[in-house]
């Protein structure tokens, strides 16, 4: 069960320019969350009505003993910007942890990472419980250029194997994180024969596009993280509708918030412009 | 806050010698206390168990419901406006099977009065949905959403319109004998006006606001912000409209009314329970602070305890007095 | 800011490259860019000169003018809401005669069109003021308030009835031969069906919108905020009314509108434009912050460089267009 | 001529519970401003459009070397609270400074300070330009309790001489500040015969109606420093209207941002209720 709390910022920091990561001291959803699901924030003061909605955030990491939550965002918009200037020792409300997460599974299958930007977030939480799980996640990790990079050091230090692509080709791989699903996934084949792969990503959606047809194609298994506009966080508002279709063929609105943010990969009906 | 909390041991001192009652009667039942949710905030309740003892509510209004399921509007369906928010869900509902299916029992186990929120493309609709929901036990009372912006059909079909109104009110009317509360758009140049003629063809209550019609343009991508153009407009920034009309409303028509509209505090629930409203709901606010009702269930009651009410019917219309 | 102001070094380079123009026409009347002051935000000028310099603004728009000096109402006349004001000034001004003789020279000495903002209690009030303020070179454009809703008598008068709106206008039309902008109420079921009748009797221009009617109660007091009961409500809050409205009456008149409602920065003024304004009225952002007119014509030139805009009439409406 | 700015908080503190003495380096407002002007302080953070208007203050007192602005302010609302939050350092936009504030004159008369609960504010400002200018300061401060008395040291420091008064007799003189005029009149009329006293005061309404009898009934010039809701500060909202009478017996409405705050006793008409 989803808890609402003030919570403690135990640190703050920015870990590059406008991306800050923040540990807020919040024992029931550390022990709570798991990879995938949110939390909901809160960013204004007690008393102002704007901005007025929560921001939803990906939980990037949780310490169960030491109840931190762990949250990586970039600075869009003004409700990011008012997050940035919490400092420590000053308390944010969060409700979460909210919605339906990664399935694990038996983790028969390789696990293959693909993030792009501040997709990348959930995805080291991913790695963690993937890991202590029993398997050695591979990570595509996509950003525009050098100087978005963040995270790998965490990965790393999880036990993943990361590969970086750039777009611009100042780090690692260049171009988009999607193009290297082929060779991640033959590289994964080569090291592990006969042991399938299942895709997880997280992303902005041109890429979560590319994605699905890649597993389409590839017949391989996956679950997107999405994002959505968000009033309630709860389920109630109906406002995060993402179309979805059965495998019966019929199509009908699911909400992020609640059946998501994680989705099948072949359940997404992503909008045509 | 620091003002309503800060003697707050004093209060809950003060409140076990004064005995606050903070139950009203409105269309024939009785609520535990003037605070309800606004359809289509609060889901079906359980939605907000992890939040709230929804137990300990006045009331709940459900989320709007139709005659067979509806599959709402394309998204985005929410936009965040200053102090405000815009909607277009497009009243994506269950419908009347799936709703006394799915929703009605844990709903009726909640011990408190289910308000069901009705909407249709006819009059005809309506009338059935009614006579259906009082059939199946699916409520205690209607709420006939008759002022709802966002189903394209004709724009905004009946609540502009007097005489539509009265209509879609007799018929619900004709077809029920459960309590039937109209809810009212704020999107009309006379309000009281629609007020008379819904309480003229039987109303038994009144709701007001619905959402102001509003859109925005999302200056990045140069197009409207929302998926279906314009959406409803709720939240603090649209309290002072609601509570005009609640006022204008009080001095016209002598039926019972809900006032919502922007409440997110005690002092905002009783800024228009002094104005004219028996009784409030909380829509938006829910979004804000998912326990929000209970905090203002418990600020409404210190305001009595400071202010020497000891029940809620002294304070309605109370900011009407001529000196 | 941090988003509009990062580069501004780079957009500065850019601007000596593109030549953008942000001059429109509007009426007759030519504006150096698309940002005037909303009438009885911005006093007759001198009010605003320490913070800002005048001459740069597109228009500068009058308080609200009536033949004789008013005194306008009781106070308080203004309250906070979320993101809001209430105000019920009342339209206090010094009338014609002083209008002409204290305020007029020192607003001529801007350098930009004047636009003045007339009031009346009659048709013919109206008229004589219209012909006046032409006969003594008070104003180089008229602006027609039919929709203030503070002044008590009858309540919204002219500004809600298509016929009585349409009356005004062709009354100033024929009084005089200055460009004549209706100013339209929000209060309205249909503003499209006021604008249409506002064109008709000939407009040359249509503002929109002016103040929301709201109220608020003082909980502490146990009465109604504003010493006149109710007020106009503005700033941010109703923008998303106001916006939808530009929106309505652009589809469907074919006459230039001045949007309004809620401006505070750059891009609020780009989203009345995307939606179909062609100039832009600042009025509570004054009070935000002194220079706020100044500050969002900067900010328009930004978003039209970086978003390859040229001239302002490339914007206007384009949210509107079909894939 | 008022200018608008960004002030950096130079010191911010508590002085008793919930007031709060700031002061903002801000020279231009510094050097410009007189006794009685007031500036107009926005409360929100740069993005957030509530609170949303800006909050009338009192200068309270000046460092013209410094470019120090002193206010002095009791948190009672949400603008309050927002202000008493920020941190030296950070900045606060001002305008100012603002309005119509007492007028010294020539000072032939003997000044008589009245002031009630937070209206002291303005009246140190007032009292160290009276004591430069050579008059020697009668204050008769009013509070209603030991522990809301505020500034008096101050007062002292700029060599007034301050008679504190409390409404429940915690501390000075027992009961409203106004029951003590007579006796100060007396008492500067013992000390200055022959010359006559002009009363200056500020507070909340009840007791700027009763220094306005006592000043009608005694013949007594006075000032009084009023407040207002207050939108733009300017003087172009009109939204600050006083009803004031002049000599002639013509009423109308002035602005307090304008044609005050300070008002000649005599032509307030206060409110009936
Ligand atoms: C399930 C989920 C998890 C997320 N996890 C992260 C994360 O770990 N790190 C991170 O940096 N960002 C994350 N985002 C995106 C993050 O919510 C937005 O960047 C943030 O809401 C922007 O708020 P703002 O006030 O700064 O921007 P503004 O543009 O001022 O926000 C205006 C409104 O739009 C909404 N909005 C704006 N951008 C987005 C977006 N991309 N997705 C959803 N709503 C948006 C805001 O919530 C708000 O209601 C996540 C989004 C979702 C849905
Ligand atoms: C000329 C002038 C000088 C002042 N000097 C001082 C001073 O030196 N120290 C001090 O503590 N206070 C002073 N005040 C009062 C101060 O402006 C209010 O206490 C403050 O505006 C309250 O804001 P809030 O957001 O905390 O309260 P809220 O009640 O949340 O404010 C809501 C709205 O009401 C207005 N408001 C509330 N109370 C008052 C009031 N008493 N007067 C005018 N507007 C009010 C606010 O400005 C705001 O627009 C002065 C007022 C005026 C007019
Ligand atoms: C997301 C959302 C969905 C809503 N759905 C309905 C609905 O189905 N039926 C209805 O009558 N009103 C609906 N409303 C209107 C609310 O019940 C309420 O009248 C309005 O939001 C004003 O109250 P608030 O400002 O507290 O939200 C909805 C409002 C929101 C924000
Ligand atoms: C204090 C105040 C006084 C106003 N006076 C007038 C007026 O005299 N005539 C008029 O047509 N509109 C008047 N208005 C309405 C504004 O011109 C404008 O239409 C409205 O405030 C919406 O714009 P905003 O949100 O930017 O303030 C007034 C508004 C305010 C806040
Ligand atoms: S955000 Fe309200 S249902 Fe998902
Ligand atoms: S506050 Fe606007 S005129 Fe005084």
């Amino acid at each position: 069960m989803p808890v609402s709390a003030n919570a403690a910022v135990k640190t703050i920091r920015q870990i590059i320019s406008g991306v800050f990561r923040i540990v807020l001291d919040c024992p029931p959803i550390a022990s709570e969350a798991s990879p995938g699901q949110f939390v909901h924030v809160a960013v204004s003061g007690a008393d102002s009505t704007d901005p007025l909605l929560r921001r939803p955030m990906s939980v990037c990491d949780v310490d169960v003993f030491q109840g931190g939550v762990t949250l990586v965002f970039r600075v869009v918009g003004r409700g990011t910007r008012e997050l940035a200037q919490r400092r420590e020792g000053e308390t944010v409300s969060l409700m979460g942890p909210i919605g339906h997460g990664f399935e694990l599974g038996m983790q028969v299958r390789q696990p293959l990472l693909v993030a792009g930007g501040m997709g990348i977030a959930p995805l080291l939480f991913l790695s963690k419980s993937l890991r202590a799980a029993g398997s050695v996640p591979l990570v595509l990790a996509g950003f525009a250029r050098s100087r978005d990079v963040i995270l790998i050091d965490d990965f790393r230090g999880y036990g993943a194997e990361v590969h970086v692509v750039t777009e611009d080709g100042t780090e690692g791989m260049t171009g988009r994180v999607t193009d290297y699903m082929d060779w991640a996934a033959q590289e994964m084949a080569r090291r592990k024969p006969g042991n399938e792969i299942e895709v997880y990503a997280c992303g902005p959606m041109p890429m979560l596009r590319a994605v699905q047809e890649w597993c389409l194609r590839s017949g391989v298994p996956g679950q997107v993280s999405l994002e959505s506009r968000m009033a309630c966080g709860t389920g109630a508002c109906l406002g995060c509708a993402q179309l979805v279709v059965d495998p019966g063929g019929e199509k009908r609105y699911e909400r992020v918030c609640r059946e998501g943010p994680v989705f099948d990969v072949r359940r997404v009906i992503f909008p045509s412009d | 806050m620091v003002c309503e909390g800060g003697n707050s041991v004093t209060l809950r001192h003060v409140n076990d010698v004064i005995d606050v009652d903070l139950s009203v009667r409105l269309a024939g039942i009785v609520l535990s206390n003037p605070v309800v949710v606004a359809s289509g905030t609060f889901g079906f309740g359980a939605e907000y168990e992890p939040y709230v003892d929804v137990s300990k509510l006045g009331a709940i209004v459900t989320k709007g419901l139709t005659l067979r399921p509806r599959d709402g509007n394309p998204p985005p369906r929410v936009w965040e406006t200053p102090s405000g928010m815009l909607n277009c869900i497009g009243l994506q509902n269950p419908g009347l099977d799936g709703y006394l299916r799915d929703h009605l029992p844990a709903l009726r186990s909640y011990g408190i009065p289910v308000i069901a929120n009705i909407a249709g493309d006819t009059v005809e609709e309506y009338a059935k949905l009614a006579s259906e929901l009082e059939r199946h036990g699916g409520a205690d009372a209607l709420e006939i959403n008759i002022s709802c912006p966002n189903v394209k059909r004709g724009g905004l079909a009946f609540g502009v319109d007097a005489s539509s109104a009265a209509a879609v009110v007799a018929a619900v009317k004709d077809a029920t004998s459960l309590p039937v509360i109209a809810k009212l758009s704020p999107n009309v140049t006379d309000v009281v006006h629609i007020a008379a003629a819904c309480k003229e063809a039987g109303a038994d209550a009144l709701s007001l606001i619905n959402t102001l019609l509003g859109m925005a343009i999302d200056v990045d991508r140069k197009r409207p912000a929302l998926g279906n153009l314009f959406g409803g407009l709720s939240g603090p920034a649209v309290r002072p409209v609601a509570v005009r009309m609640v006022w204008q409303v009080y001095e016209a028509v002598d039926l019972p009314l809900i006032g919502m509209g922007g409440i997110t505090k005690g002092r905002d629930a009783v800024e228009f329970i002094l104005a004219g409203a028996r009784a409030v709901a909380v829509g938006t606010g829910n979004f804000v602070d998912p326990a929000c009702t209970l905090r203002v269930i418990d600020e409404i009651r210190d305001y009595m305890i400071r202010n020497g009410f000891r029940t809620v019917s002294e304070m309605v219309g109370l900011a009407h007095r001529r000196e």
